[in-house]
């Protein structure tokens, strides 16, 4: 998922981040423009369409028949799959999921799965036989950094735009949504913390810390990422950073 | 789905259109900030997106040709863009539909100038109904003029089809269910030469014949508002 | 499915195509010598062997129960699976079908299924659990060009020699063939067309179109390949030549 | 596995520990004949093996890195290691794991003095019981002191949950399975730096905080074991 | 398939063979147009053809050997050769054949003569009907001679078995199903030594030596036919 | 499974053997000191890890429910895979097993297949639709050579360590093995024959049999590896050699 800067570009940014700034001038607590679209695809149960800055990404979901993990056999089925597609970067490379799609999907399944976002245990349909199966497929069409909390973001409001599917299986008045969980992963560079890094500083930063977080502001999934470190007082940092910033994005859904 | 009783009904089809009437058509060019060129289609219920980057180096670097840049096309269904999930990663259908692409839009591209290097056309189709292949060459043909490739022309395509007898043009995916036969084209406009041509279903000669000009005119049309794409993207006045 | 010829080699041919001439001296209209045998492999249910000069395709079909697909429940189940084998030809990789063997494999089952040569409908056994597959397996054993006329025509050839398995739940008197789909595959070096190219031909070709047309002479199939284009003219002359060759070949097939 | 009516008895656990409480670990070093490093770590019923084969020259070529050595971690479950038979080759858990030990092994190491190789760190589960993760980055720790690998400290992991409302130090599997919160983290003991931090369940920002307090002090026994093993491997103190 | 109650009456075998006899067997040297080398064999009911390239350039390149040519082989059986469909592609039986053919091969062939370079056996089988192995390993070994390649010798190879206590040679799918062992061995004829040998079943040591001689004696047979058919194709006498 | 040796080491080794020595001072006939543990994985129904010299591999015995093979509906199912973990060799490489581990998987599933070591036929459970498969899974932890007879020795040592299933549908009173066979494999360097190479001298060694006998000193399984020959006298040698020796390594299980 990182691609490389030259040297001249890492020095330039770590510079500007030393003196509080930023390469496209934002405060270090500051998102860039975020934009979110739902039902844009006709064809999927849910969808939206994330733009933060140029990133783009479109999550869609279906609902399918399913067989139950034998020792859930009343529960419905969670999927979450992601796709960096080749043309949303020059370093997506066709084939199978490499390991940034992969922590990429795992990281949006916690989230969800964790906070019991989706009410699992009212989607069978018969015991150990039949169960619905939500399959959230994350579509990463243009890459300009942050695509968790983008994909995170677009899978939530899929979720919440979700009509059920026409299929006299489907007992219940509307899909059970239960929570809105909403991905802020922080960024450190050099010692400054910041949020919604764009490419270039995600391709400089020493490390990231994605803090999923629902209404009350608990926490049910997180993640660090990148070859550095964090101290503990930065850990709590990108707490109150993500948590913060959580009810801003949360109120982008609907 | 239930089939209906006809779909040409006093010789109007099942969305109102005549028989060599086009679905809606918008495109976009320009549409993403990472890659070199791209360009965003719908047609009809069809929303497909196509970029390109290139000409960049061949990697693996054994297949880097000496004397011409290589064209790749990789034309791919999002999961959640048909009717029942498709399980990410190529099939045989796409790998096919990818060869024929770069086969239908290599004739106007001067890879010679490029020894060496490689092109990438990516399609992603987002939703599919019926025709996707054909919007994809429209979408690609526009990414590679908006990514600066030298182009002898722009590529139109569309499909033809066979429903109840009549030949209509660009087929619905209930008409190309139902319907006896589909016949996706694709035309370098200006010289009117044909840059892809598949078929499946049945033709008489005579109904081949009419097929064929049904295609040439669908094309002419797609060509116009892929010229409009581009123009109101760069601003200028083609001569 | 191309390899790379001398330029030289390209001139020649395609100055000899521009007098009028081939590398063999044939005529532009003119297949090389083809044969059909049948009935060549015992553990298949039908067989056939085509050569056409030194091209060299084997075709064995066997017929086996399967599930029927779910919106089809009543019907048989048609497979069509080509393998390049590296023994035959230098250009040929080891490892799973390349596109070139795809397009192969699929433009002859298009050939078959479009022109309902097998009643598939009456391949059902239980509705909804089993019913007849048949799978066509295309084995390419030595590669001088034109492969997929002499696949289209194997294919066709095995499915007439196919004896009924022995199993109880085979009711019907004899293996359901309704049409005889021969495709013909023509050739434009510089701007002349020809039928049969062998492989030096097809290497320099800048376009092909493979139609495959029934006893009537209607189309089922058609399938165009090659870096190049073909103008209006061509290809409807491309038609007439397919149709009176497919006459000729199908004469071959019993 | 029949649910226990409750994890916690009298402020101890269903295996008589109290909840800031290891389970017994052993640790030992240099254990494989054919590896640059190796380590041995049982940790209650987890028995993991590390393996460090480098710094050795970087296969394909085109992935060197002309100003660094590159770390590649691969963990792997043995198909025994498990209740249900795991089918062998790596998937998307496994995947995501080797992922993140690389990541949280990166920062002690000084790749930059070997350009262009790599180091390749290889860990395998052998009986698995809740804690794979953080015992393999253990192990893997001591294995990469044991190769002779240049390191700026040690990596010390462990798992910190939430059963019934209290927070405890490195969960069963039993507990992880009953409890609803599981937060693996590794430390950089000396600098007192996280490089790995995972959490999936539910943590206010409370129990947050107490679980990090939980984290360190346990590393710190880790560590303290982890150091125990290389004194015994060498037979030198340190200093 | 009915078991019959004995496989052996009066002496003979089901098809009215000698326990010491062969099937009846044909080989054809030279019957591919594009392979370097090709031959064809039918052994009973087994249709077998293989096919030789090289020796030329090696990819990928860093498999290159600097003092010594790379033979492959790869055993491939026909998705239509057997009973039940085999689904294209190699499985674990194909991939340990063709590793015991191409060391079975390997000791006849000067290999240092062609260094960097690849000789590639591709091995075919059209149908089966037990021992394809031993059958392969002649066709190939024609194959190769076919092809030029200097060899010390031709490689014979046959299946001997055991048949209700009986030890028999060249043994039927029947006999292969029903009996109780298989012993494929290839044999370089002139020097009377064993390149490949492998067994599954029941042999006491004296079964065994019994077994040795049987197939030393058919690998015997089967290398005149073998020669004859390199003389056929050259219209040469050996010496 | 070979790796490669300087010429030096070659010579030196090839030398040695013609002067009748060996590099470790061993006999020809000797291996080195060979420890076999049991119970060693708790979550594996039988286990056993054997050491012979530096070499070290890890087997363990899973029994699962399974489906039958269709021709054999009442009788249980053998699996033996085997994993050379990168760990255990630098010329171990990740990915799906190579040709070696499916050797050295095949070559153990023989020896007790064929010797019916288990009575697969008493592991059914319901006819046509459930029986006891035998996951017996190799996973070689340290390679010096000749894995094959450490994995043999293994697989037979974790069956006979294995607890039957706590599971009702397990009937036996205990698991029902009824052979022990044990594998030998004798190498020929120049042309002397040796047992238990160390990994120097299997990387020099011209050809190596695989002799596979059980309690009364009959064959079960034979392989021959390697790129070079043997001779017929060699074969006998071997064999005496083989059986020999297996009765010594056979007194190691329990």
């Amino acid at each position: 998922m990182y691609g490389i800067v030259s040297s001249v570009k890492r020095d330039y940014i770590v510079d500007l981040a030393k003196h509080g700034k930023r390469v496209d001038g934002r405060g270090f607590d500051q998102f860039r423009d975020v934009s979110v679209r739902t039902d844009v695809i006709k064809s999927a149960n849910g969808s939206a369409e994330v733009k933060i800055g140029n990133t783009r990404v479109l999550v869609g979901v279906k609902i399918q028949h399913a067989e139950p993990f034998p020792d859930m056999p009343e529960s419905g089925v969670l999927m979450v799959n992601a796709e960096l597609r080749p043309l949303a970067s020059p370093s997506f490379e066709l084939g199978p999921p490499g390991e940034g799609a992969v922590e990429l999907a795992r990281v949006v399944d916690r989230g969800i799965r964790e906070s019991d976002a989706i009410a699992l245990d009212k989607l069978g349909i018969k015991s150990g036989e039949d169960v619905w199966a939500v399959f959230i497929d994350i579509h990463v069409l243009d890459h300009d950094g942050n695509l968790i909390d983008a994909s995170a973001l677009g899978a939530t409001a899929a979720l919440l735009n979700i009509k059920p599917p026409e299929d006299e299986a489907w007992t219940l008045q509307e899909f059970p949504i239960q929570k809105r969980p909403v991905a802020v992963t922080v960024s450190r560079i050099n010692d400054r913390l910041m949020v919604d890094p764009c490419l270039d500083e995600e391709d400089v930063a020493d490390a990231r810390l994605t803090i999923t977080t629902v209404e009350d502001g608990s926490i049910c999934a997180m993640q660090k990422g990148g070859a550095g470190y964090l101290s503990r007082e930065q850990i709590e940092e990108a707490y109150h950073l993500a948590r913060t910033k959580a009810e801003e994005l949360r109120e982008r859904l609907r | 789905m239930e089939k209906p009783e006809k779909l040409i009904v006093d010789g109007k089809r099942l969305d109102g259109r005549m028989p060599d009437e086009l679905r809606s058509l918008r495109i976009e060019a320009g549409v993403l900030k990472r890659a070199d060129g791209s360009a965003y289609v719908e047609l009809g219920e069809n929303k497909v997106l196509a970029a390109v980057y290139g000409p960049r180096e061949m990697h693996p670097r054994h297949d880097q040709q000496p004397d011409t840049a290589v064209l790749r096309c990789r034309y791919n269904m999002a999961p959640f863009s048909v009717e029942d999930r498709k399980r990410p990663g190529p099939d045989r259908r796409s790998v096919e539909i990818s060869k024929v692409i770069r086969e239908a839009l290599e004739p106007v591209l001067f890879l010679k100038l490029y020894p060496r290097s490689v092109i990438d056309v990516f399609i992603e189709i987002l939703q599919a109904d019926a025709g996707t292949r054909t919007a994809g060459i429209n979408a690609a043909s526009v990414a590679l003029a908006d990514a600066g490739i030298p182009m002898r022309d722009l590529v139109s395509a569309v499909a033809v089809g066979k429903v109840e007898d009549t030949i209509v043009l660009d087929l619905t995916k209930e008409e190309d269910q139902l319907g006896t036969t589909d016949m996706p084209i694709a035309i370098v406009p200006r010289k009117q030469l044909v840059t892809l041509l598949q078929m499946d279903g049945h033709l008489t000669e005579d109904e081949f014949k009419r097929a064929l000009d049904l295609g040439f005119r669908g094309c002419a049309q797609i060509y116009e508002v892929q010229r409009q794409a581009l123009r109101e993207k760069y601003g200028v006045k083609e001569e």
